[in-house]
């Protein structure tokens, strides 16, 4: 609970700046309230309440703190990665202020209890994102993503909302907790028909959010004419919180029905596999090839919520893979920023890259082995979990996909290596890295290889 | 603790190669690889003197919630492997030295890396800790062949590197799979090898079938089996020299060794089932390669499909599952990995000496440089399989060891021999009898690492030709206690 | 004492509003008019769960179209800033011009 | 001494390695001298070894070095028999090779290759030793491979020439076909009698029923087939007389080429348990027999002649095996290794006075300018013809009799192999040394007697071939046959003659009768009316055209094998590799860019088309929930 | 009349109409009818919010929609002066594909919302849920928190339309 007033606190503090004059504090200040946020995680930690505040509108139990924390830590490296994209003066307070309280809605994802609470921790999470995607006001490539990220984003809302009018038409309640009664109460056969369509209205507004195939279409175009440091966010903070979200949707309100909607889930996560793995494969924007390894990212995470969204295991395996997949992610970014600054984001821009600055090209090939699932990277045991998840259930099928499809995904992952030590590029000097985003690239290597290394500690988090 | 040194000392110094500059790395590679063949010489003089007493084995926790341990050990069979290993990579260093490669220490950083994986695979008795051994050996191999490598490398290197991880996928389903069985009473699930055994035999036909074709293919694309061979000719040959040389000599064995020891006694029933099906497969691989080579242009090629012949007869063998076939198979890859060294140096030193490795193109060497004709000869002899050079020992016990299982796929597998022949001979006498003199180019005497390199695998390949008895007194109880535990 | 109609002609109503508007965003170009038909949409969502809410004779469902509310001027307020900065750069809002980014 | 014998192949072993690695260093003489004595001193060792074995009342000695595959169980160790059998054996090799060592000093001086050629030798009779010396199946294979390398280093001794290394070749692969039947026949005799030890093996020889030993035997006789040529492994013998001609009298007719009798002799009990194996080796040999005999009638290499000879001997020599008569095989092997290696080495002095000419049409008359060498090949022919007293006339006449009570068809076949022989054997001794000579002036005034190195040997060779009778006089002359005693231990199944006197005599009768025809047909041909051998194949007839043309065996072979062999590796290769498997792999690939390509096309940048597709999956998914 | 009582007589003509001017909204060429249109509708909504007793929603929702949002789209349209037909249309193909979406839509939730009977009558009998006093205890007793929070989002969405609209440094 803290942690999100902290931040939402930052958000305001940060306006203040303009009035009081304090930019330049601003970044120091902002990374200072990450930390603090953090620790009172940890604070909350032991003593965390299960049972929500505010007539049980929102509770940061073990789970919300878990996967807050997770969000905390992308973000505090995501601001240090981006900290020179904050550089104009007029901006700058806006930028900070729209980031941070789309960190709020995201750490009310983590956290909600109620459908109240859900639906404006979406919103609060995506109206920033609408802003920020556009950010680039004279670049039309990013007014069009966040135009298209609006509409598309709104309009997905909208099926949201008509899902949870459904939900509270059958069971008359906004409360997790009340809905997840009220269904079980029902004798199996008496369960009002609009309740299963209200879950699948919302199944796929999650979908849309976590952009899972068919309702992935906005997230290329949008990764790719977004500034890339929003690409970033958006890959990692976004995701990780949507997830969170329908981890605690599905698994309290309705865990218990799930057999009305896992099929659907299947047939959307095989969509996602290869939809995505295909496309990617011969995208040549290495954004956009990202934005569709997100998509494939997407779909591993949700076999987890189909595998068994009660459990532990599942548990874990979401965390973790959220963790692995989001430092992947901003390492990733974080070197396509430094190397796409020219403007080139073709994977031509990182021909020869093993000459010109081998340090970053290393980075980058952790971080693409990462993402490829690779041992011993923190994705091998990302993915290595998911498979131990599913390998129980009914879902063979699917499981031999995701196998055949991550060969794919090894393709394109690989083609940036290939670029990097194989091919030769026209200019030769070394490409200059600024200290901040150096850091950032050599600290979440080192995380992916020590997460990879010590994997254990995720299944110690949750033991309840 | 000993096998936890094999494992770190090449880690250790592969870090420091790094880190050297120019050929400093060549020699600190050199000395370091040495140094690690006296370690492993010095486990297997322990191990000789008091198996149980050598204290080799190293168990400590590593994630401890997924019964996951780093638990390495060595029995007869591994420390064979690591000792092969220790031994080749030295040679394949040695070999390397005409070679001007750029980039040095990160060159021999990775051979040395590599090694690290390699030992691990051969030591490790943790379902899990092999399994990441055995994808950690790719990734140095596959930016050798990348970085250093022949013509359009790029697209050959990915196809080898996306096929072998392809089949590793489904062998961690499998072990997945396995892991998910143990514990049964107990409660407590490990990745411990023992408990993926029990687990493994409880589980009926039908899993086993299924754990045993998705184990199966990782290695069948490894080794490689007929028809998943398509990726290694063009790796073989495109890879630079020293590259093949730990493909074909070490990594290749990563397979057959993997049949053995995670393989064979998980899946006992669905051996019984399927093992016909693999064997045949095996046996086609042998003659349908073995014929390839008599038709191969460039000697590289032909050693890489000859390879693929060897390895069909030790695959054979492994899954006839009996003390002969079983045990042949170990010793011929301990034998087969020498030879095959031996061939690619050849092949190096023809291409570094004409100009071409194009058999049509070469002719007439004997009358330019006898010594080497005679070492040619004696490396030749040893993988055609004649007495009294090491591959006769492997090959004879192996298709005792198949005849057993069915003596018509002993006659079909038997075909080598006389493919063999044909094709070593064949390729022998274009290359370096008659009189035609390589376009006029003077041979010339060969470098000294080249000359010891080749001298030492020839002493090796009659050393053990005479005399086996030290590699079967290590394989054969081991491989006994293995097959004791089929039954 | 009026006596009530069924829920079912309610869901039927919004349904159909629901429907017209998600029509209106599949069929116009003008990027205002796609706004519209959201608002249209979100309308029809207003309307089924305030109709819920008196039958489950709870305010809670009307309460929550507040919220909507809320959201959707704020939606609005933000979309049409971006609409105007588009225009403002291409002198245009339709959405097939706004399609540079494909593939 | 016989705790020694190991010291037979280390000699030879010893001479292998100095010669091996000093050879280019040492002086002709030395590396020669080093070589020849090498195998001298085993020599005496076996001669030595053989006194004391024929002393001794116990027949059978093991010797074991060390241990040296074990599997489980399957335990070879790597140890030696000493019996009757390798003793007589010991005896050939060693001094059959002493003299052709010699010999070799003096054909070889001016060779560049000279040391590299006895440590060949050397390695050569290190390994025969090792073949007729092992105490089990696999050391006699080790053996047995290792002469075959060493046959196919001595064919191709001279490298730059292709044609040579294409023969040398052509001995190994066929070599190793017949090896792969013996290599079976071993691993089947292993799993039978779970041991592969004459010993042992032996024992329980009787106990596993006649299936199996038939299949054994079998296929042990694959690999006889291939070693000694036999039908239909034999091509390969007359092209090996492109090696150098001492190699030929050592490897292609004295010893190597034996090593298949030794190793029936050896398993005769298996042989004289299966009826079908012993009838199919005396069918085979007797056909081998004949069939060589008659190309042998129109050859003109005076060294392919010969070649043919010896497979046809070869093939007389399993014809006794075939009916049981090991003895006179062995007996036969003997003489023929003596007058075989003399006719191989006098045609070497021939070709050496010739100075490298070997073909007959050139010669002529020579036997007034090398008198030694026409004398001795004079005795060898008359050895080989079988005329008695000399030796060939005994052992032929003991295996012919043994056939006739085995059957009397086979007989028949064997008489005319013999008068074909007679034939044969003459014309090329009346071409060579009568009439006028037929070649160039160079040549005649060239043409010398060779140096006493080479006469010498020739001279030994001829007594033997003489006296070598002696060795196994008939029965029924009431004389000790001494080859029949001495090898009694190690035959299992012995069957004495039953044939009474008249019998006997009459064939010994027509034996003689029959060769003195032939002879003097032959010399009525060639000497009175001067008949030569046809200078083309076109005046030929056609039944000659296809003796002279070896019946088109050698090119029936490479139509139906070698060719067949590289057009299917070659549809393997570039069809099946290239295009099928490989292509598979690569199709994979390029599906998932092809579907890539078409999936992107969905990404059509149009938000329109987005909500549609995004309703539309709404749709399905709702229908697919609800309706269906 | 004709068995029909006042309220299904008025909820049936409210919706029709409501429909009606949404298909409006959707069909008219001209933006600024379809602000025109959509309004209607807004009020049409209104009046089933009246019947469904819920006055003070109602209210608000004319203020807010049709007061706020509706002149904020008039607004815009003005400015960019879309004041006429000049719209280029989809393709009939296009439009005839979202018809049929539309129809299929329809189709499709009718068929999942089908069997909701059981869920009885709408009861238009407690008249004090819908009343200002009502709404306020629920929202500022058990939707505390949301309520604050909203702030965070309409802040959050002024933030942004500000960073939209200012001019940037160097912007004429």
């Amino acid at each position: 609970m803290k942690g999100l007033l902290i931040v939402s606190g930052l958000g305001i503090l940060a306006m203040l700046a303009e009035i009081f004059k304090f930019k330049k504090l601003l970044f120091p200040l902002v990374l200072l309230g990450l930390v603090g946020a953090y620790v009172a995680n940890f604070i909350e930690w032991d003593h965390s309440y299960v049972i929500g505040v505010f007539n049980n509108m929102i509770a940061f139990d073990k789970v919300a703190l878990a996967f807050s924390g997770v969000i905390l830590a992308t973000a505090f490296f995501w601001f240090i990665m981006a900290n020179d994209y904050f550089d104009n003066e007029k901006t700058i307070v806006d930028h900070y202020s729209l980031v941070l309280f789309a960190l709020t809605g995201a750490l009310m994802l983590t956290a909600f209890k109620n459908m109240t609470t859900l639906f404006l921790g979406i919103e609060i999470m995506s109206i920033p994102l609408y802003v920020l995607a556009a950010s680039k006001k004279k670049d039309v490539k990013s007014n069009e993503a966040g135009f298209k990220y609006l509409i598309m984003g709104s309009f997905a809302s909208g099926f949201l909302l008509f899902g949870i009018a459904l939900i509270y038409g059958a069971t008359g309640s906004f409360d997790l907790m009340d809905i997840r009664a009220k269904i079980s109460s029902y004798e199996s056969g008496s369960v009002p028909v609009f309740l299963n369509a209200g879950i699948i209205m919302m199944l796929v507004a999650m979908c849309f959010k976590v952009s899972a195939a068919p309702f992935h279409f906005w997230a290329p175009d949008v990764y790719q004419g977004s500034p890339t440091v929003i690409t970033a966010l958006m890959s990692t903070v976004v995701k990780t919180a949507a997830f969170a979200a329908i981890l605690r949707l599905f698994m309290i309100a309705f865990g218990g029905v799930s057999e009305s909607w896992s099929m659907v889930l299947s047939v959307i996560i095989a969509l996602s596999l290869v939809i995505a793995n295909f496309s990617a494969a011969v995208q040549p924007n290495v954004k956009r090839m990202l934005a569709f390894s997100s998509i494939s990212h997407a779909a591993f995470m949700l076999m987890v919520v189909l595998a068994n969204i009660r459990s532990n295991a599942s548990l874990d395996a979401l965390l973790y893979y959220s963790l692995a997949y989001s430092i992947g992610s901003i390492a990733a970014f974080s070197i396509i920023y430094t190397v796409t600054k020219g403007g080139d984001e073709t994977f031509d821009a990182f021909n020869g890259l093993g000459k010109r600055n081998p340090l970053m090209a290393a980075c980058m090939v952790v971080a693409m082995l990462s993402l490829a699932g690779i041992p011993i990277t923190a994705g091998f045991f990302a993915k290595y979990f998911v498979f131990t998840t599913m390998i129980g259930t009914g879902y063979k099928w699917l499981l031999i996909l995701a196998i055949l499809t991550s060969a794919v995904g090894v393709y394109y992952y690989f083609k940036v290596i290939i670029a990097m030590f194989f091919k030769s590029s026209s200019e030769t000097e070394t490409i200059t890295v600024e200290m901040p985003q150096k850091m950032v690239m050599i600290l979440t290597t080192i995380l992916s290889l020590a997460l990879g290394a010590a994997p254990g500690f995720v299944a110690e988090i949750f033991k309840f | 603790m000993l096998t936890g040194l094999l494992i770190i000392l090449p880690l250790v110094a592969s870090l420091l190669v790094f880190l050297a500059k120019g050929s400093a790395a060549r020699t600190l590679a050199l000395a370091a690889s040495v140094a690690e063949f006296a370690l492993s010489l010095f486990v297997y003089f322990q191990f000789k003197a008091n198996p149980a007493a050598a204290n080799l084995a190293l168990n400590c926790t590593w994630v401890e919630s997924m019964g996951i341990k780093f638990s390495v050990g060595l029995d007869g069979i591994g420390l064979l492997m690591v000792l092969l290993t220790a031994f080749l990579v030295p040679l394949i260093i040695l070999s390397s030295f005409q070679n001007n490669y750029e980039k040095l220490n990160s060159f021999y950083g990775l051979i040395l890396l590599m090694q690290m994986a390699l030992v691990g695979v051969f030591a490790a008795n943790d379902g899990f800790l092999f399994y990441v051994f055995w994808e950690l050996a790719l990734i140095p191999i596959y930016f050798i062949c990348l970085l250093w490598g022949g013509e359009n490398r790029a697209a050959i290197t990915f196809k080898f590197f996306v096929y072998t991880l392809f089949g590793s996928l489904f062998m961690l389903i499998g072990l997945i799979y396995l892991y998910n069985h143990t514990g049964l009473e107990s409660g407590i699930k490990s990745w411990a090898i023992n408990d993926l055994y029990a687990a493994g035999k409880n589980l009926n036909l039908d899993q086993q079938s299924a754990v045993f074709w998705m184990i199966f293919l990782a290695f069948a694309i490894k080794m490689p089996v007929f028809p998943l061979h398509t990726w290694q000719p063009d790796t073989y040959v495109t890879a630079p020299t020293q590259g093949t040389m730990l493909l074909s000599g070490i990594m290749l064995k990563m397979g057959t060794f993997g049949v053995i020891k995670w393989l064979l006694p998980v899946a006992p029933l669905a051996l019984e089932k399927w093992g016909g099906t693999a064997i045949l497969l095996s046996s086609i691989g042998i003659v349908y390669a073995s014929c390839i080579a008599i038709v191969q242009k460039d000697y590289k090629r032909l050693i890489a499909y000859s390879s693929i012949a060897h390895v069909g007869l030790i695959s054979a063998g492994i899954l006839s599952a009996n003390q002969q076939g079983v045990q042949g198979a170990v010793i011929q890859m301990l034998s087969h990995g020498v030879n095959v060294v031996g061939l690619f140096l050849i092949a190096d030193i023809l291409l570094r000496h004409t100009g071409t490795r194009e058999i049509e193109k070469l002719g007439g060497i004997r009358n330019m440089n006898g010594q080497f004709a005679v070492l040619f000869l004696i490396i030749l002899l040893g993988s055609v399989a004649l007495p009294l050079t090491n591959g006769f020992i492997g090959e004879f016990l192996l298709i005792n060891g198949v005849y057993q299982y069915s003596a018509g796929m002993a006659a079909f597998a038997g075909l080598s021999v006389i493919l063999g022949a044909v094709y070593m001979l064949r390729s022998y006498q274009k290359i370096m009898l008659g009189e035609k003199t390589t376009g006029g180019v003077e041979f010339g005497s060969l470098a000294m690492s080249d000359k010891v390199t080749l001298i030492i695998v020839c002493v090796v390949i009659i050393a053990f030709g005479v005399y086996p008895k030290p590699l079967n007194d290590l394989a054969e109880p081991a491989v006994k206690t293995l097959l004791s535990t089929l039954k | 004492m009026l006596n009530g109609i069924s829920i079912n002609y309610y869901l039927l109503l919004s349904a159909v509003l629901f429907i017209i508007g998600a029509v209106g965003v599949m069929a116009r170009r003008n990027s205002i008019i796609i706004f519209m038909c959201i608002e249209l949409m979100l309308n029809a969502v207003n309307l089924l769960l305030v109709s819920f809410s008196t039958l489950h004779n709870d305010a809670k469902g009307q309460v929550f179209v507040f919220f909507i509310m809320a959201v959707a001027a704020a939606e609005v307020a933000v979309g049409l800033a971006i609409l105007s900065m588009i225009y403002r750069n291409v002198k245009n809002i339709d959405t097939d011009i706004l399609s540079n980014l494909k593939n | 001494m016989i705790k020694l014998i190991a010291l037979v192949p280390l000699f030879p072993l010893i001479g292998f390695l100095i010669n091996g690695f000093y050879g280019k260093k040492l002086s002709k003489g030395l590396s020669g001298g080093i070589a020849s004595v090498s195998v001298l001193a085993s020599f005496i060792v076996a001669v030595l070894a053989f006194l004391e074995l024929h002393h001794s009342t116990h027949k059978s000695h093991v010797v074991e070095l060390f241990s040296w595959i074990n599997a489980d169980s399957l335990k070879i160790p790597f140890e030696f028999l000493y019996d009757p059998l390798s003793a007589w054996f010991l005896l050939i090799i060693t001094g059959i090779g002493f003299l052709i060592h010699i010999y070799s000093t003096g054909y070889m001086h001016d060779d560049p290759g000279f040391s590299r050629f006895f440590t060949y030798l050397n390695l050569f009779v290190f390994f025969m030793l090792l073949l007729v010396m092992g105490n089990n199946y696999l050391i006699m294979f080790v053996g047995w491979e290792g002469v075959g390398l060493c046959s196919y280093l001595l064919i191709g001794f001279w490298f730059k020439n292709q044609s040579y290394n294409d023969a040398a070749r052509k001995a190994f692969v066929m070599n190793r076909i017949g090896d792969l039947g013996f290599l079976l026949g071993i691993i089947l005799i292993f799993v039978t009698y779970g041991s592969i030890s004459y010993g042992d093996v032996f024992t329980k020889a009787g106990l596993n029923g006649n299936g199996v030993v038939t299949t054994i035997a079998l296929l042990l006789f694959i690999g006889a087939m291939g070693k000694s040529a036999q039908i239909p492994l034999y091509t390969w013998l007359p092209d090996a007389m492109a090696g150098p001609t001492p190699v030929s009298a050592l490897i292609h007719a004295a010893t190597m080429v034996t090593a298949g009798i030794y190793m029936i002799v050896r398993s005769n009990v298996f042989y004289s348990i299966s009826e079908v194996a012993s009838e199919t080796v005396a069918i085979v040999g007797v056909i081998t027999a004949l069939f060589a005999a008659t190309i042998g009638l129109l050859q003109n290499d005076i060294k392919k002649i010969l070649a043919y000879s010896t497979v046809s001997q070869l093939g007389l020599m399993f014809l006794g095996l075939g009916v049981g008569a090991y003895s006179s095989s062995v007996f036969h092997v003997t003489t023929h290794a003596f007058f075989k290696a003399l006719l191989f080495l006098g045609a070497g002095s021939v070709i050496h006075a010739m100075g490298g000419e070997q073909d007959i049409r050139k010669m002529g008359g020579l036997k007034g300018k090398i008198k030694i060498t026409y004398l001795t090949m004079l005795l060898g022919t008359i050895a080989i013809s079988g005329i008695p007293p000399f030796s060939g006339f005994f052992s032929k006449d003991e295996i012919l009799a043994h056939t006739y009570e085995h059957s009397k068809v086979l007989w028949v076949l064997g008489m005319m192999t013999s008068m074909l022989t007679a034939f044969y054997m003459f014309r090329m001794l009346f071409l060579t040394f009568f009439g006028k000579f037929r070649g160039t002036h160079e040549q005649e005034h060239h043409l010398h007697e060779s140096p006493s190195s080479m006469t010498i040997p020739l001279m030994v060779l001829a007594v033997l071939s003489v006296l070598g009778g002696a060795l196994g006089l008939p029965e029924f002359w009431h004389m000790p046959n001494w080859m029949s005693e001495h090898l009694s231990p190690i035959i299992l199944h012995k069957n004495p003659s039953t044939l009474d006197h008249t019998t006997e005599w009459t064939l010994m009768g027509l034996a003689v009768l029959s060769a003195g025809v032939v002879i003097y047909f032959a010399h009525a041909m060639f000497i009175t009316n001067g008949v030569l051998p046809m200078e083309s194949e076109e005046k030929m007839k056609p039944w000659q055209k296809l003796i002279y043309n070896k019946y088109y065996v050698d090119e029936f072979y490479d139509a139906v094998i070698r060719k067949p062999l590289d057009l299917i590796s070659i549809a393997f290769y570039k069809f099946l590799d290239l295009q099928v498997i490989d292509g598979i792999v690569n199709g994979v690939g390029s599906v998932v860019k092809g579907t890539g390509n078409v999936v992107r096309l969905l990404q059509n940048g149009n938000i329109g088309f987005y909500i549609v597709s995004m309703v539309l999956g709404i749709i399905l998914i709702l229908l697919f929930t609800f309706i269906i | 009349m004709l068995g029909y009582t006042i309220t299904q007589w008025l909820f049936g003509i409210l919706s029709f109409l409501a429909i009606m001017f949404a298909l409006m909204v959707v069909f008219s060429r001209n933006p600024v009818s379809s602000v025109i249109y959509l309004i209607l509708t807004f009020f049409c909504i209104a009046g089933h919010y009246l019947l469904l007793n819920s006055q003070f929603l109602a209210i608000v929702h004319i203020v807010v929609y049709a007061g706020a949002i509706m002149v904020l789209f008039l607004f815009v349209i003005m400015l960019m002066n879309l004041n006429e037909n000049t719209e280029p249309q989809r393709t009939w193909l296009s439009k005839i594909i979202a018809a049929v979406a539309g129809g299929l839509m329809l189709f499709v939730m009718v068929g999942s919302l089908k069997g909701a009977g059981d869920m009885g009558l709408v009861q238009y009998g407690n008249a004090q849920m819908g009343l200002v006093k009502n709404l306020g205890k629920v929202l500022f007793s058990e939707f505390l928190f949301p309520f604050e929070i909203a702030s965070v989002l309409l802040l959050a969405a002024m933030v942004g339309a500000i960073l939209i609209g200012k001019k940037e440094a160097g912007e004429a």
